[in-house]
């Protein structure tokens, strides 16, 4: 054990990892989280605590990990390189640890022109490697990056993001290789649409040896309407949506869309729960928190296994 | 070569507000290449400073001349009988020229003209690029001549972000993704284990005021 | 005898000229039209001829031609004919001379028809009025300053 | 011989119904001509006639003495009318101060000219000019005020009715008597109007050999079509003299030029009145005298014409009188008089570049013409500073080269063969390159002209005396790969063969003939049903399989011209469709066929085809651009629905054919273009010098334009083209050594930074960096002295000689100092 | 306007241009510019929604039965204005007579019809129908009256049938019916002018209404009538007062 973490846990005795994702709110109001994460409760194995997500000013994520453990939740705590420098990132990371949080998910984080301060400094001091790297070094030889001592080091268990479907496809194993080369244990994947991308992917990371090397936990968003699909495939930057699936989403009946969307999900995480290789699934519900039971029920994964 | 921008119009003008006699110094080298503080840039802000003055009833003295490089002291030394009786120096070179000026004429306000932009090359006429962020530890040896602090919106060392697009980055489809060239190119050159190893974090020497003496050089007494 | 227009000078009555299709444009042309006003200026005063514009060979036909009088479409007859009113009523002159059977009975419908009033005349009516050898029965298609005008002319009278 | 008698204006005093020599104002379009212009009646302001008011409204009245069979007998069409009554429309709006109601009343508008459509355009949607598709029959006069009141149906029928202050006659052309009986002495053949017969393949030789004709008395045209007959006239007289050429030419003395190095200047300055042009409204006695009083003047002088051939010898009296080592000559451009001052200057002794203009007239009189006090005081300011310039100005040296006196054509279609045959036959080699495997371009696809003349058994004529003749070297399926050099001697690098053999090939000019090609059509399903077809297929598909199966043909016209994407008129189509209808007809008189139009454009001569056409039965059917026709593919053939434009109904045409009139385009030049820097307009046909007055000429010397690659045009047009390139390169290639203008940018190179934004901004490629002396040069030869190098330089080391930054900013000196 | 389209195209069929082209052997009808200056400068443009023009296009569309239906060709006087100024010289007003005459005659218009008709009874061919002795009757007695009351004409003479007369004078068949003075004036002018004229007893009339009905061979049988008279009375000039 690495660090003790649920999501560890459930992973380490080979259980089927299903875990969620929780967004902060813009505001300091606690209830927030602790409505979303009345949902989340008893359903996932970890929650994602993200980190000013798409650039826009939000609750820090350490913060708003607290809560959920406050309301019983395991936070899985986001952590991306674009807002602070490495002093920050790792006083934040002892500070979380401190206070009970025991897995992180290192990123790079989305460009600040994007968000609601594009005027604002990018400081990306290191990047999502050398943020793996650098917790990994903090827990397991109790050093800081500067190289001085850790009283007590902090015993995370690190996560990162890995995408499958970006160009050149040739490459991305190879990326996941060296983010396990830098540390990172367990992965969890952007949205994943074209299935049989992923299938190939998953097959040369296997030929590779690489998913012996860390858990990788496929990640998975239900597509609400016919809206988001083609927003999903047009707008967002390394999405990868099928025709097929808008397409089945568009012969959907009337009212049904949603449910459509649902299925589909399922449908994929009945298949990733047979696929060699793949140790869980990451549900990436955003906004849409109260829908979390009811797709973990009809994906099969409940009730959650206690470890 | 450093590459410039002339500040708008209404910026000089009130830098300079208060000052009846002023000198515009323009600079013979990166400034005159990329157009913005050559001989022809200078006269063209005196004649429009001189007119915009005229009309707000507040004429301003002005006169222009341009020097080889406001960066060495030598060619600093033609300036030094002109600048008696101005109330204050426009200077139209780079970042650093204004600086070495405003050290050499303490006594005289001495204002910058132009925003330094960046190192960069020649694309066309009055078209540049940026091309080196002079980070002071250069990789352009393993990532295939592509600079990843230029020219990745994150100054990335490991690869990609998730944002890559289809060879664009996340910032806009016009903007190229820096680790999908230096792929390309690496994978054109067979050097892809250039960038399969991990890069350790960067040691920013760029934060400080550096100094530079080449080997076999000291710096004078 | 030679016509005069001794008669029309003080009176100062004018006149202007129908150039019938039939003579002007489809048989002589405007030789015949030059003759017609050459012998209307005779007898009427050359000041108190008044053309049509335009005339001659161009002159506008009537609207009487073709068989239309009596093609029973009085109202497009009319319609057609108004440009020739127009004509008529532009030059002020109380009297037109046509020298055509079809123009006469069309001019003088027109004449009733717009309210013009102006009078149409064969032209010898006139020539013999300016010979004074026109009798009172003979001015029908006069108006009343012509009705009692009595022309002497030496060599009619002698 | 050459014979250009020119035309006439048709008399309309004839024409009762229109009432000229009756209405005073009513003219004819010859007669607002000069009205329009400075030098005519109102000296350039527009007042009509009778009582010298402006007019308020204009209405010209089109095909008056042209297309007429009736009151006229002149049965073609005068082909330069519809174009000069746009443009005198455009220019009374410019001369009238208020609005003015500008109305065409015409058939067709025949705007067929290269830019003419975007001309008629710009008239109609920019200016208002107003077109009406309408014939006034009668005008008549409001006796009170001398207004013109005209009736007319328009095109629905309606009747309308408006009163203008002036009408004009677009009258045609005639053939002057004396010309016929010209052409009787010389026993050459007249046609049944009087212009001299002349065939589509030999277009300006008369029926007897050795005597040319050009212009109107040819065929009626316009002048660019008549400058360009006039250099194919003299090419094809030149060729009979080559062998004489040079013989008794008279030599222009010129006296040694006189030192005025260190003398303080000495400057004479002569003001015109340019007859009332300025003096009407300057005071030019109060010019002359200010000039007087300027520094360094030491004569002042003012003329009623300065630009007139007395004047100069009082010139040349003065400079020698006066001891003058400037000149300032305050008139008009010089852009038409400068070089004649400086020839004045030079047969004195003097540098002709101790020379200076004020336009005191364009610049001045012309636009100040309402106050008088400012425009003399204006012109007091022109002179002032023109006196400033003129004392820093510098003796320039012109520098001589020789010329290689060879030409190079591109382009192996008619146009290109006729041009080499031509300088061939003037005795200079010629190397003719084809891109194709095989000469005769576009032709190859054409049957015979509307007149009826075979094009094949003319172009195997034409390719086999090409290939034959000893001056003419012919590269077929070659490509120009490189260029270089400057007028005189230019070098072009050619690659040849699927082997791609480069050769290099020297020569002193150039003739561009890279042609044109039918628009392959997208619009009314080409390409989706093979009934649809193009004309030039029409032509294939008559050839070989007649039309003894066609009951009903559609024709559309302006297919890919006239239209949002392409403005321009492709010329060529209506006479096209007019002779394929014709063929068709010929072949199957029970055949019926359709032609939709919009403009029938059978200009000159060919009108009486179109009158053929109809005499045949052939209905043309006008549509309006907004409107077009509507095709739709049945199993048993093609519907057409179009509105007809006279009973304003929709007509639908059952046909077992369409054929569209696919305008022409362009050949694809981009890469020659690029190579040898030839300037194109949109459209992508190249450019000439000047659309009137140098039409074969390109804006670079020693460059010439002919064919199709110029713009659309007929085959009888492409070659007397050809000839006149022919023969202005025969002028060009004629002198072994030619003298450069001493307008040319200088460098200096202590204090350039090879910055290279000159290399980057020069439109003609001719600065460079010397990367053995590590400078930048600038080729005085290949300089053209359009001095964008010197603006954009950042350091200011480079300089336009004659128009150096101090010889330029001296003036702006002199104004800013006021003076008077 | 919602009309049905013209049909048009398919195989040649005979239309009315290829008749009009028969009697026509010049056949120019096709050469229309459709300039409009016919049209331009027709009274009867606009009457009964057509004009001269248009009329013609349609017969070069073949749109043979609109055009006769089409009542516009009695709205035509034949006056030749168009033809003046038409660059073809396109003799449109033959064109409205061959098409008048298309028409079946009891279906032209009945008042020139009866007038034509009229004429055709009597041998004077008034349109009126005066007979002979009742022409004879007015003019004697009008010159009777005149010659009474005015004395400077009391040797003034209308003479009827004379033989070998230098002018043949026609009449308007109206007025000796309705306004019989008319007649006089011109009398007293050939009085003066000394004139050597006579009427005719048969074939006096002026008017022709045969021509404008269309009827070619009632229209010839006026003609040679008028002629034939005037032979027979062997005088050398025919006057015409119409």
């Amino acid at each position: 054990m690495k660090a003790g973490s649920n999501l560890e846990k459930i992973l380490e005795a080979g259980h089927f990892a299903f875990t969620g994702e929780l967004g902060p709110p813009r505001g300091s109001n606690a209830d927030e989280v602790r409505e979303k994460a009345e949902f989340l409760k008893g359903n996932v194995d970890s929650v994602n605590i993200t980190d000013n997500q798409t650039a826009m000013v939000r609750m820090s994520s350490w913060a708003a990990s607290i809560i959920a453990i406050q309301a019983g939740l395991e936070p899985n705590y986001q952590m991306v390189c674009r807002d602070r420098n490495r002093l920050a990132m790792q006083s934040d990371i002892l500070g979380a640890y401190a206070l009970g949080v025991r897995n992180m998910l290192c990123l790079s984080g989305d460009h600040q022109q994007f968000g609601d301060h594009p005027q604002a400094l990018g400081v990306f001091d290191i990047d999502s490697m050398q943020l793996i790297n650098m917790a990994k070094t903090m827990r397991d030889e109790g050093k800081f990056l500067g190289g001085a001592d850790i009283e007590e080091p902090p015993k995370l268990f690190i996560g990162a993001a890995s995408n499958p479907f970006a160009e050149p496809f040739d490459w991305r194993v190879h990326r996941l290789a060296k983010k396990i080369s830098a540390g990172v244990d367990f992965i969890q994947t952007q949205c994943i649409y074209n299935m049989e991308k992923f299938r190939e992917f998953v097959k040369r990371a296997n030929d590779m040896g690489l998913l012996e090397k860390v858990y990788l936990l496929a990640g998975v968003t239900p597509m609400k309407s016919v809206g988001m699909a083609k927003y999903m495939k047009s707008k967002v930057p390394g999405m990868d949506v099928p025709d097929e699936i808008i397409k089945r989403l568009q012969g959907a009946e009337k009212g049904k869309v949603a449910d459509e969307g649902i299925k589909i999900a399922c449908e994929q995480i009945e298949e990733f729960k047979e696929l060699k290789g793949i140790a869980g699934v990451h549900l990436m519900a955003i906004e849409w928190e109260h829908m979390v039971p009811e797709i973990a029920e009809r994906a099969g994964v409940l009730p959650r296994p206690e470890v | 070569m450093i590459v410039a921008k002339r500040k708008p119009i209404d910026e000089i003008k009130d830098l300079l507000k208060d000052y009846k006699k002023v000198l515009n110094v323009g600079c013979g080298t990166c400034v005159a290449v990329c157009l913005t503080g050559g001989e022809k840039e200078v006269d063209v802000l005196c004649a429009e400073l001189d007119m915009a003055r005229k009309m707000d009833d507040n004429p301003v003295d002005i006169e222009g001349t341009t020097i080889e490089r406001q960066c060495d002291r030598e060619y600093l030394e033609a300036l030094d009988s002109k600048v008696e009786g101005y109330e204050a120096i426009l200077s139209m070179a780079c970042g650093a020229g204004i600086q070495f000026l405003a050290e050499r004429y303490p006594e005289i306000p001495v204002l910058p003209a132009v925003d330094t932009t960046f190192i960069g090359v020649n694309q066309g006429v009055g078209w540049y690029e940026e091309r080196c962020r002079s980070c002071s530890s250069c990789v352009l040896g393993m990532t295939g001549g592509v600079c990843p602090v230029t020219m990745c919106a994150k100054g990335l060392y490991n690869g990609p972000c998730g944002g890559t697009n289809d060879g664009s980055c996340e910032i806009k489809k016009e903007q190229p993704c820096a680790w999908y060239m230096i792929y390309e190119r690496l994978e054109k050159q067979g050097r892809l284990d250039c960038i399969i190893n991990f890069k350790p974090a960067q040691n920013w020497e760029n934060q400080v005021p550096r100094t530079l003496i080449q080997p076999g050089y000291e710096k004078p007494e | 005898m030679k016509p005069s227009s001794d008669w029309n000078k003080d009176l100062g009555i004018k006149f202007t000229m129908q150039d019938p299709c039939q003579i002007v444009r489809k048989s002589f042309g405007d030789p015949i039209a030059e003759d017609l006003r050459y012998a209307l200026k005779a007898v009427v005063g050359e000041e108190n001829f008044i053309d049509m514009q335009p005339n001659k060979s161009n002159n506008y036909c009537c609207g009487g031609g073709g068989g239309f009088l009596q093609s029973g479409m009085k109202e497009h007859r009319l319609t057609y004919g108004k440009i020739k009113d127009d004509q008529i009523q532009a030059t002020g002159a109380p009297y037109v001379v046509a020298g055509c059977h079809n123009c006469h009975a069309q001019i003088h419908e027109l004449s009733e028809h717009y309210g013009g009033h102006y009078k149409v005349i064969h032209f010898w009516t006139i020539l013999a009025l300016s010979l004074g050898v026109l009798g009172p029965n003979e001015r029908e298609y006069l108006g009343d300053d012509l009705k009692e005008v009595d022309v002497f002319h030496p060599e009619s009278a002698l | 011989m050459i014979l250009s008698p020119g035309t006439k204006p048709y008399d309309p005093s004839g024409l009762d119904n229109l009432g000229y020599g009756k209405y005073p104002n009513v003219v004819t379009s010859d007669g607002f001509e000069r009205i329009l212009s400075a030098g005519g009646p109102y000296f350039g302001h527009v007042m009509r006639p009778l009582d010298r008011e402006e007019p308020k409204s204009i209405a010209w009245l089109q095909c008056v003495g042209s297309r007429d069979t009736n009151t006229c007998g002149n049965g073609y069409c005068s082909s330069v009318c519809c174009m000069y009554a746009v443009k005198e429309a455009m220019i009374a709006k410019e001369h009238i101060h208020g609005d003015l109601d500008c109305v065409v009343f015409n058939m067709d508008m025949r705007t067929f000219g290269k830019d003419y459509e975007k001309y008629f355009l710009r008239a109609r949607d920019k200016e208002g000019v107003r077109f009406e598709k309408a014939r006034v029959h009668t005008i008549t006069e409001d006796t009170e005020t001398g207004d013109l009141n005209i009736k007319y149906a328009d095109e629905t029928g309606e009747m309308k009715e408006e009163t203008f202050s002036m009408v004009v006659l677009s009258v045609g052309m005639t053939i002057p008597d004396s010309a016929v009986e010209l052409a009787k002495k010389l026993g050459i053949d007249l046609n049944h109007y009087n212009f001299a017969k002349s065939d589509p393949f030999k277009p300006v030789e008369t029926s007897k050999s050795g005597i040319y004709t050009c212009g109107v008395f040819q065929g009626p045209k316009d002048i660019p079509g008549s400058v360009t007959e006039a250099s194919a006239a003299a090419c094809l007289a030149g060729a009979d003299l080559s062998e004489s050429r040079g013989i008794d030419t008279p030599v222009v003395e010129v006296p040694e030029q006189k030192d005025i190095a260190g003398d303080d200047p000495r400057i004479g300055v002569f003001v015109c009145n340019c007859g009332i042009n300025i003096g009407g409204v300057v005071d030019v006695p109060a010019v002359q005298e200010y000039a007087a009083t300027l520094p360094n003047v030491v004569f002042a002088d003012s003329n009623l014409f300065t630009c007139s051939q007395d004047t100069q010898e009082k010139i040349k009296e003065m400079i020698i009188d006066h001891n003058l080592n400037r000149v300032v000559v305050a008139s008009c451009s010089p852009k038409t008089h400068e070089a004649m001052f400086m020839e004045t200057l030079e047969a004195c002794g003097l540098n002709r570049y101790l020379f200076e203009m004020a336009n005191i007239r364009n610049q001045n009189s012309w636009i100040h013409s309402k106050t008088p006090e400012i425009a003399t005081k204006k012109a007091k300011d022109l002179v002032r500073m023109a006196v400033a310039r003129s004392t820093t100005l510098k003796p320039l040296n012109e520098k001589v080269i020789t010329v290689n006196q060879s030409a190079l054509v591109i382009g192996g279609g008619i146009a290109g063969m006729n041009s080499a045959l031509n300088l061939g036959k003037q005795g200079f080699e010629v190397v003719l390159v084809e891109k194709d495997d095989v000469l005769g371009g576009m032709s190859l696809n054409l049957h015979h002209t509307i007149e009826g003349n075979a094009v094949r058994p003319y172009i195997e004529q034409l390719i086999e005396e090409v290939n034959a003749h000893e001056k003419v070297e012919v590269l077929t399926g070659a490509k120009v790969s490189a260029f270089g050099g400057y007028k005189g001697n230019f070098t072009t690098e050619v690659i040849t063969g699927q082997d791609g053999e480069k050769r290099s090939i020297d020569h002193g000019a150039i003739v561009v003939a890279t042609g044109a090609k039918e628009y392959k059509p997208t619009e009314y399903l080409y390409g989706e049903d093979d009934r649809v077809v193009t004309q030039v297929e029409l032509g294939n598909i008559l050839e070989e399989k007649g039309a003894a199966d066609l009951d009903t043909v559609v024709m559309i016209q302006c297919v890919g011209s006239r239209n949002d994407e392409m403005q321009e008129c492709s010329r060529i189509c209506c006479q096209n469709a007019v002779k394929n209808a014709l063929h068709i007809k010929k072949l199957n008189p029970d055949a019926q066929v359709f032609v939709l139009y919009r403009d029938i454009r059978t200009y000159g001569l060919m009108e009486d085809f179109y009158k053929e056409a109809r005499e045949l039965g052939v209905i043309f059917m006008r549509f309006d651009k907004d409107a077009p026709p509507e095709v739709a593919a049945g199993k048993d053939g093609l519907s057409i629905s179009v509105k007809d434009h006279i009973m304003q109904q929709n007509v639908s045409i059952e046909a077992d054919m369409l054929v569209l009139s696919a305008g022409m385009r362009a050949e694809n030049t981009d890469e020659l273009s690029g190579v040898m820097k030839l300037n194109r307009n949109p459209e992508g046909y190249f450019m000439e010098a000047h659309v009137k007055l140098r039409p074969v000429d390109m804006p670079g010397e020693g460059i010439f334009l002919c064919g199709t690659a110029h713009a659309p045009k007929l085959i009888s047009e492409t070659i007397s083209q050809a000839q006149a390139a022919a023969s202005r390169a025969t002028t060009f290639l004629a002198n072994s050594e030619i003298k450069l203008s001493a307008i040319t940018a200088k460098v200096d190179v202590d204090h350039c930074v090879k910055c290279l934004t000159c290399v980057r901004s020069c439109p003609f490629q001719v600065p460079t960096f010397n990367t053995e002396e590590k400078v930048l040069e600038i080729d005085e030869a290949m300089c053209h002295g359009c001095g964008v190098c010197a603006c954009v330089c950042p350091r200011q080391t480079i300089q336009l000689s004659f128009y150096e930054d101090d010889q330029l900013s001296c003036k702006i000196d002199a104004l800013m100092a006021g003076g008077i | 306007m919602a009309e049905a389209a013209i049909k048009l195209g398919g195989k040649k069929k005979s239309i009315f241009m290829d008749k009009v082209k028969e009697i026509l052997p010049q056949g120019n009808l096709s050469l229309c510019l459709t300039c409009g200056l016919c049209s331009s400068g027709c009274p009867a443009t606009g009457l009964e929604s057509m004009d001269p023009r248009k009329f013609l296009r349609m017969v070069a569309l073949g749109m043979d039965d609109e055009i006769l239906a089409s009542d516009w060709p009695w709205c035509c006087t034949m006056c030749q204005r168009c033809v003046r100024v038409c660059p073809m010289q396109i003799d449109i007003p033959q064109l409205i007579f061959n098409i008048r005459k298309a028409r079946p005659r009891e279906d032209r218009p009945k008042g020139i019809r009866d007038s034509c008709d009229a004429a055709m009874k009597t041998e004077t061919l008034s349109a009126m129908g005066t007979s002979v002795e009742d022409f004879i009757f007015v003019v004697e007695d009008v010159l009777e009256e005149y010659q009474e009351s005015q004395p400077e004409f009391a040797d003034m003479q209308a003479p009827i049938d004379k033989k070998g007369a230098e002018f043949f004078l026609n009449q308007n068949s109206r007025e000796p019916v309705t306004e019989p003075d008319e007649m006089v004036p011109l009398w007293k002018i050939l009085h003066l002018a000394g004139a050597d004229w006579t009427y005719g007893s048969k074939a006096w009339t002026g008017e022709n209404y045969c021509l404008f009905i269309a009827d070619t061979d009632n229209w010839e049988k006026i003609t040679r009538a008028q002629a034939a008279m005037t032979t027979e009375l062997g005088c050398k000039t025919y006057l015409n007062t119409e």
